[in-house]
């Protein structure tokens, strides 16, 4: 079983060299700690900046920088500023090579749940809808199963959705898995987590085909 | 001579305000958002407020400040989730709520303030966002129609500009200040430093003083922090 | 008669202080010259400046500051560069508070004709068909009639338009005129010209109310 | 680490170019023109060209160049008048011209960098430009539909720029190369001074780098002026 902190691990391997990359609030924050060495890429913020570095140090926190999170962030040499409207047009627009972010459920075809559960109170959907309505390449980040057990991984969303048919990748404390053709497409498992394990915790179509490796970390 | 929009405060600055008006209001969280021009809003107990701002402020800060005073009644924002107050009076009824998708939010003001109607976007299709809009395809894939926003006053805060309105933001409090800035039909800056004209370089200005009606130096700010988040020194 | 630099003169009174004027090619260029003491204005060039100046001194031409009409020009204190659909915003949007431009047909509904002659090259429409789609306060600065003698305030015109309903007046060698109501209706009459003569160079229906002042330039 | 998108000048740049392929070309009149790759697709003699730029060059420079050789099939522009070669090849039938009011021109162009299909301005209508195009009435006032331009590359000239692409252009040079260079699926900017990251203050950065792919330090830029005008001294 991977560790929050492992997802990102398993999610930052996938970066390549070049990318602009949107991480979301949660887990996927935790990628940019684990950015593989020769590979350079740059975070987006939606709020307005590209180039996101590190917090700051105490004492060096900036009111007038802060990432989408609402978090003090610093900025990279290169990085540059720029308003709400020029950041989605980035998004939009495909310039963005990458999203990362949470679900609270993800269907086999690609729909994917994670801004509102009825009956509780409504956050709002921030720049989810508009992130996973353009980008070609999303990778969820999320646990297995909820709370209860119940698998997130799904033949149809049950909740009110974010986007559909646009999560590409999904990585989760028990799996690496592609969502192809109306399928889950299992491609890795944690360590020492069982091809079972991950089948009993997966409601939607899951397709194995072959040995399954384990993920190197 | 280049135009002069300078009011004295706040409140020559809010002049005309009323019950009942769109106000939007710039900002991202808490950064960036009008301090003075809320306060004032706050002083002046003007009711029935709609706002459309991305956030709503905490409990007791920005929009919150407004929202305690049950002033505002209804947000358009993206995400208003740092807020009790906000939670009570919407589950309660005492509050609507429009969601919008936080690029089609930022798209539609600035549509507002550049006269386009309406545009079609892919954030929302095939959602609840989507109900009730007009669907249709590009390039084989499904678009919804977005309507341009605008507003009575916009309320924007800069870090510094000049007497004829150009504005330059520092960083991220630059966020929805811009597209708002555009889309009030009296929009009202605030700087952190008002300066004479000619001391800002013409090609380094964010809002040209045309979308600005009206601007005072602000004072007192408090600038918070919603999350301060650091790292240890090594 | 007025001379082109009167047509301009006569418009330059129209301005109130605090406006953003854009200016077209030609007699409309000249209204800057003419300025009312006491009235503070800013001149948008489309091409992408706020507080457009005047021509700058020989020797001290910049390639990287023109007008639309390709000049080299200065500018102001207060003065603010942006791109054209920052610029188009400010026309779309209705920001700028009035336009001057040419015309080769004016109609008494206020249709517009200025960007094409059929069967003779065509340039282009620039900014035109922006400008007149969306201003609320148009001035048309042109001769009354064409080199042929020909009325170019119309019944209805015969070239194709630039922008349908749009003139709201309209200053000529010969007079000043309100566009209302599907007429053109006589305000002033150039220095020395005749209400008759204004009669006869106008082939829309022209409305004469009363004794007609002359131009106070 | 930044990103590095620098390459050794214009032949690497445009490598990938074709016939027939489509062009953004920045620039107002000669005014902020990528002349550095221009002068390459001269050399290179590619052809069959379609060209998105506001004006078509003069007779012996920018696009103009272009037009001397044959290259271009279609020009996408909004004005095209100081060129009497464009004449000739328009009038001969050689050359197609789709003339575009000129702000529908720049916002077609950003609509396509920024994932906007189309939207609505008013811009055209009741003129034979909105032939063919859905009418739709907002507030009461007719509005045509508009669609978002792309182009295979967009060539863009910047005043100053980093090696991770963030671009700043100088005065009116700006014009429509913040746009093109949006809408290019290869983005290539010239700059007359490539700096190291670090060196642009993020602040006033007008060309964020994510949309460039390709930059290079231009050279030779003779910025030629189309109508000097001049006042005399007092």
């Amino acid at each position: 079983m991977l560790s929050k902190d492992q997802i990102a691990q398993r999610i930052a391997q996938e970066l390549q060299n070049g990318w602009y990359v949107n991480l979301g609030i949660g887990i996927p924050t935790l990628v940019a700690n684990h950015i593989p060495d020769g590979i350079d890429v740059e975070f987006q913020s939606e709020n307005g900046i590209l180039g996101m570095g590190p917090f700051p140090y105490e004492g060096e926190e900036d009111a007038d920088l802060i990432n989408a999170g609402k978090q003090t962030i610093t900025a990279m040499p290169g990085a540059v500023y720029f308003d709400s409207a020029t950041s989605f047009a980035m998004i939009r627009g495909k310039h963005i090579q990458l999203t990362v972010l949470g679900a609270m459920e993800v269907a086999q075809n690609g729909d994917i749940a994670n801004w509102k559960i009825p009956g509780r109170m409504v956050k709002g959907m921030g720049g989810a809808m508009d992130l996973v309505a353009s980008a070609d390449n999303i990778i969820v980040a999320m646990m297995h199963t909820n709370k209860k057990g119940a698998s997130k991984l799904l033949k149809a969303c049950s909740l009110p959705l974010t986007g559909v048919g646009c999560v590409t990748r999904v990585v989760t404390n028990l799996a690496f898995l592609e969502v192809k053709n109306g399928a889950f497409h299992l491609l890795e498992r944690a360590p020492g987590v069982s091809v079972e394990e991950i089948k009993n915790a997966t409601e939607g179509e899951l397709i194995i085909n072959g040995e399954i490796p384990e993920m190197n970390l | 001579m280049a135009l002069n929009k300078v009011v004295a405060g706040p409140q020559e600055a809010l002049t005309g305000v009323a019950d009942g008006m769109t106000f939007m209001v710039g900002g991202f969280g808490l950064c960036g958002i009008p301090e003075n021009a809320i306060s004032e809003m706050v002083k002046r107990g003007i009711t029935g407020l709609t706002c459309i701002s991305n956030n709503a402020g905490v409990d007791d800060f920005g929009l919150g400040l407004l929202l305690q005073k049950k002033q505002i009644k209804k947000m358009i924002s993206s995400y208003v989730g740092e807020n009790d107050e906000f939670e009570r009076q919407m589950l309660s009824g005492e509050l609507e709520v429009d969601l919008i998708p936080q690029g089609s939010l930022a798209e539609r003001c600035r549509a507002g303030g550049a006269g386009i109607p309406a545009f079609f976007t892919p954030a929302g299709y095939g959602t609840e966002i989507a109900e009730g809009k007009e669907v249709r395809n590009f390039d084989g894939k499904p678009h919804i129609l977005e309507m341009a926003l605008h507003a009575d006053f916009a309320f924007v805060k800069a870090w510094r500009g000049d007497t004829a309105g150009n504005l330059i933001y520092k960083a991220t409090s630059k966020n929805f200040n811009p597209m708002m800035a555009m889309a009030g039909k009296i929009t009202v800056a605030e700087v952190e430093e008002l300066v004479p004209v000619g001391e800002l370089d013409p090609n380094q200005i964010h809002t040209p003083g045309v979308f600005v009606q009206r601007i005072f130096q602000g004072s007192g700010y408090e600038k918070r922090i919603e999350r301060v988040t650091t790292r240890p020194r090594v």
